[in-house]
């Protein structure tokens, strides 16, 4: 095990993946010579060489869709797209061509792209850089959407990824490159798909939430334990597939439960984490499920983006008003 | 020119034609549904085809050109037909057949023939890919994009233009002022040449070049294919609202072209092409029974979605089943 | 009032709202010259010009990204997208620019735009022309989403969204176009957004749904009638804005409730009304929303797609399965 | 070129760089977020300004050259600097001005000139639309695109490649085989030149000459403006780390190049300069109180989505007020 940041934990992975099978070819906007915006890819370059590290025109569009092809040479493309808002600019590769790939050529072609990008807010980006738009994806079937919260899943999930022979949307939360540390294992780590993480126990509420929302709601728990409130705090780890088990077995053991995300209210991800209580545990229910959301604005601008992400006041909040609340 | 090779040609042009009949009165019948005929095309996808080497290099078509790639493997009628009666195996063309199912998303399948050339090139593998699209799918960005870095990754591809005159009721003129498609290629900085679409054996030797240059790491060529659409954009359309009679009744019939090519060499007699038609004819009717014939489970829709199915997936099959 | 379907009430809208204000401009591919695919923009050319009538390139980008250069130029654009599936192309120029153009500006411009597209299958179209989008588009703030269920409302809110100062995704039942008839006033007719509409009146359940599945739900309202099941289907008619009013008081006098989608499940507009329905209904619930959808694969070809979009049957059985269940 | 214009045309290069190196000290001290210098681009983007009427044209920036738009109002610089330090009403740019704010998404604004262009040209106003992007940004379909559409329309707008040499860490030679930038106008049908960027006359030359063309009818003028970018990418950049010192070095300043013509014209002494830059700095200074004395309330979030708020929005809102 050693300390590492997420960025780090996902460089390190990148490396290990890269030198274990020679199909692996990372490409994107600034990738190769500056390893990457934020670092993601540094050094990649000059241990695997150009042909399998490379820096492509400003086009986020083909780089999505030359993924389509290299997986249909027998390549195991990892395609970064630099900042999620802009995975916009490919949205028809992604949703409509890599999702479906599998599907319109009846398994003829393995699809097993990794799409890598940072997304999430908090860090005064400028605009178009900070966008949660995992819920757009979300509906897209074919695609699989994997947001890692700690540097250890960063490595598990993002192996499992690579070698996942469908496409993976990779979410990286921005606001975690640095801040998220924890001890990763060295060698062989994976985590598998579709298996939520209890991140904290607690008896009269279960947060459900994701990605960079994890810590915050972890720090809530905290707060609110000094309150006498025991909250669980269950991270899914994977959106598709969900972990609709371990979602029914935390409603059913809390009866109170608040999602968070930090995506626009209207239809995001925590819509969905309640229609499926709704559909499977809605017996265990004591009190209405409550949302703690971005609001359903643009993600604003740097002086106001702190009001817009949820933090830990309004998950506090949240939990409150489900514990309150009559049965 | 071999006679040889100029027959081949000539034969799969036949076919093509009467196999885009065939699956156009399907449509008509009820039998299939909305296809675009590839009235006009048959020389140029026949003769790119013909310069091609089925075992390394790879089609990309758009949707037009399937009834001509006899050459690349019987499956791709065979397939192309069960894609047209709206059958998920359709989508199939089966391994080693090196080509891909038509795309109805324009252009979307120049950036997949320019990463599977890159893919080839970086493999090692020897061959290239060629990339049909109309001049219509010329504006859609992918076109450009992909293009541009196949240009920069002296990828081993081929980007054929059907300038057919026409993408759907929207004439070249309202397309581009480029003065020609093969001119975009500027952009990109590798060759584009126009070649009759017309003549099977000019757009043979424009792809014979263009894959010469590719394979000998010389990077991509755009050719451009001129020809005329001779019948309407797919059985959903009715051209009489635009195309104008006189342009449709100067345009050069390709088959017309070869023909005369044949007789020229000598090679043409009239119950020739009926034994040619007729053979193609019942090629015809045993693929359209075969497809017809294919079982379907509607429980195949939820397969090969992912290569194993989610848990939601599962749910969603099992409340499909008890309910059928 | 006059008898038309739908694509004629959208066509005669269109003639209307273009001799009342010459700054609407109708582009788009196939617009002008052919009278668009479905003949909804027939004879505009011919009324009204080449110069607002136009045949584009085939580029759906470039269409929406004109969009907002005509509406700084203060025109009314009324861009159409041949099929909704083709909006992908477009997306970076609709979520990320027409939908922020105001906030951004703060209000210097106006966003006039009404993006019409034909999306929703059951008749028989190629690959990409029948996906059910809307949910995708429902998680950017910015946008409304207009989606008409008879002709008289494709006529009255057609013409609102054109003189809605904001963007709008006009969205038109493919197979509603012929198949949808009715009785349209000839003169002046609004519909205002976010005002839903019940189609039929009942007691036991209420049906929650929109566009052509709208028609499905009233069908099976009228077969559950005889079985002595009281159905009120309420149809959305806008789902940005969205009549939570309407959905509350239905709540509350039905108790039992039915979602209906075509989109596929995971993540469709019906997760977003359930969880509304759990914000602000929740205890008026006496069982759990049933959600009637397309399922988590790709639209299916010609052969598979009426086991994949809902039908009366599909309905009528979630409907029973709301009223056996216990409260 | 008369004396009076070099002279105006300095002066607001002047400004330029000593704005922007007020905006990136900012970033440092932790009073704005991530801003990209101009240094480089300065002659191209005044000369460019200049060759405008600011009463009849539009320009549409990227995001580096808002500080070099002094000459089409005060509040761009103004606004700018709110932008940089995160205002929202950094965005706004108040009528007349015919600026729109910096795009961060690439090249979508070339599209959106182009609307602009063809509104104008339907409504009949006289003027025109100049979109600058990046040579990175050329490779985005949107750029295509709208080119093409543009040729088609005859639109009267002016597209400058700004040619700096990168795209962050991505140097020309990995965004395009083309020959250069200009000759992209070929797959569009107009004309495209190339001119020294670092030249602010020659700027201002070609954008006249774009300029009569477009207000004329003649459609539109891609103009490749080639400098060299002089500083990092933006403030989060380090450009040692792929940046050849050789290169950087050999490379022109505009500021030079265009102090050098003054001294040429005998229009130049350095306490004069030193007085422009002291008054530019005081009016900077200026900018940057008043920026910073701006007030905003955090519900300001909820303004301007629609232009009347939706009922979701309107409890989101109390639900915001009443927590805070
Ligand atoms: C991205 C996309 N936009 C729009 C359409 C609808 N559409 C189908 S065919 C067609 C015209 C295609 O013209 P062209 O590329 O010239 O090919 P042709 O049909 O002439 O062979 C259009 C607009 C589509 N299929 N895909
Ligand atoms: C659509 C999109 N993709 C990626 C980015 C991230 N990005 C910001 S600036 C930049 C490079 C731009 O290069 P260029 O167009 O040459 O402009 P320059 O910065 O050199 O002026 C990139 C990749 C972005 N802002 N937008
Ligand atoms: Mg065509
Ligand atoms: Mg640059």
């Amino acid at each position: 095990m050693t300390q590492m940041n997420m960025v780090e934990a996902i460089n390190h992975t990148l490396h290990q993946e890269m030198a274990r099978d020679d199909r692996v070819m990372v490409f994107g906007e600034d990738v190769a010579l500056n390893g990457g915006v934020f670092r993601a890819t540094e050094g990649l370059l000059d241990s695997y060489g150009s042909g399998r590290v490379v820096d492509t025109p400003l086009a986020e569009a083909v780089i999505a869709g030359t993924a389509v092809g290299l997986a249909a040479a027998g390549m195991v493309p990892v395609p970064e797209i630099q900042f999620l808002g802009f995975s916009y600019q490919a949205f028809h590769q992604i949703a409509g061509q890599i999702a479906r790939l599998r599907y319109r050529t009846r398994g003829r072609f393995d699809v097993p792209i990794t799409i890598r990008s940072p997304f999430g807010g908090g860090v005064r980006t400028p605009e178009l850089h900070s966008e949660s738009l995992e819920a757009q994806y979300a509906n897209i079937p074919g695609l699989k959407i994997v947001l890692p919260a700690s540097a250890a899943d960063a490595k598990g999930l993002l192996t499992t990824a690579i070698r996942d022979p469908n496409p993976v949307l990779f979410l990286e939360p921005l606001r975690g490159y640095r801040m998220i540390k924890g001890e990763v294992p060295e060698g062989e780590h994976t985590v598998p798909f579709g298996r939520a993480r209890t991140v904290s126990e607690g008896t009269d509420v279960v947060i459900i939430t994701w990605s960079f929302q994890v810590e915050l709601s972890r720090r809530a728990a905290v707060q609110l334990a000094e309150e006498g409130i025991s909250v669980r705090v269950v991270d899914l780890r994977t959106l598709v597939p969900l972990d609709t088990d371990a979602i029914v077995e935390a409603v059913e053991a809390c009866g109170r439960v608040v999602v968070v995300q930090e995506a626009p209210e209207t239809n995001g991800f925590a819509s969905e984490i309640i229609a499926t209580i709704n559909d499977q545990a809605f017996y265990s229910l004591e009190a209405p499920v409550q949302r703690v959301s971005g609001y359903d604005t643009p993600y604003p601008v740097g002086m106001l983006e702190d009001h817009f992400v949820p933090d830990v006041d309004r998950i506090v909040a949240a939990v409150r008003r489900a514990v309150e609340v009559e049965a | 020119m071999t006679d040889e090779l100029v027959t081949s040609m000539f034969v799969d042009m036949l076919g093509a034609r009467l196999y885009s009949q065939r699956v156009f009165n399907l449509q008509r019948q009820g039998r299939a549904g909305t296809n675009a005929p590839i009235d006009g095309s048959e020389a140029l996808v026949v003769g790119a085809a013909f310069a091609l080497n089925p075992t390394l290099d790879w089609i990309l078509p758009q949707y037009r050109e399937l009834v001509g790639l006899e050459r690349f493997g019987s499956d791709v009628l065979d397939r192309y037909v069960l894609y047209c009666i709206g059958h998920p195996d359709g989508g199939h063309i089966p391994a080693p057949t090196r080509v891909w199912p038509p795309q109805i998303s324009l252009a979307t399948q120049v950036p997949h023939a320019v990463g599977l050339a890159w893919g080839m090139k970086q493999a090692g593998e020897e061959g290239c890919t060629l990339v049909f699209l109309g001049d219509g799918s010329t504006s859609e960005g992918d076109f450009y994009e992909a293009c541009n870095f196949a240009g920069v990754l002296d990828a081993p591809v081929i980007v054929v233009v059907v300038n057919n005159g026409w993408a759907i009721s929207t004439p070249t003129t309202s397309q581009t002022r480029a003065k020609n498609f093969a001119e975009k290629s500027h952009a990109f900085g590798f060759p584009g040449v126009t070649v009759d679409g017309t003549d099977a054996i000019a757009v043979y030797e424009a792809v014979a070049d263009a894959r010469s240059r590719a394979v000998a790491g010389a990077g991509p060529t755009l050719i451009e294919a001129v020809t005329y659409r001779l019948g309407p954009h797919t059985t959903a359309d009715d051209p009489t609202r635009y195309v104008p009679p006189d342009e449709l009744n100067a345009a050069k019939d390709p088959i017309e072209v070869m023909r005369s090519e044949m007789q020229r060499r000598g090679l043409w007699r009239q119950e020739w092409e009926d034994d040619i038609v007729s053979q193609a004819d019942a090629r015809m009717e045993k693929a359209v029974v075969a497809a017809e014939a294919t079982p379907l489970e509607p429980s195949e829709m939820f397969n090969h979605v992912y290569d194993q199915p989610t848990p939601r997936l599962v749910r969603q099959r099992s409340e499909f089943e008890a309910k059928s």
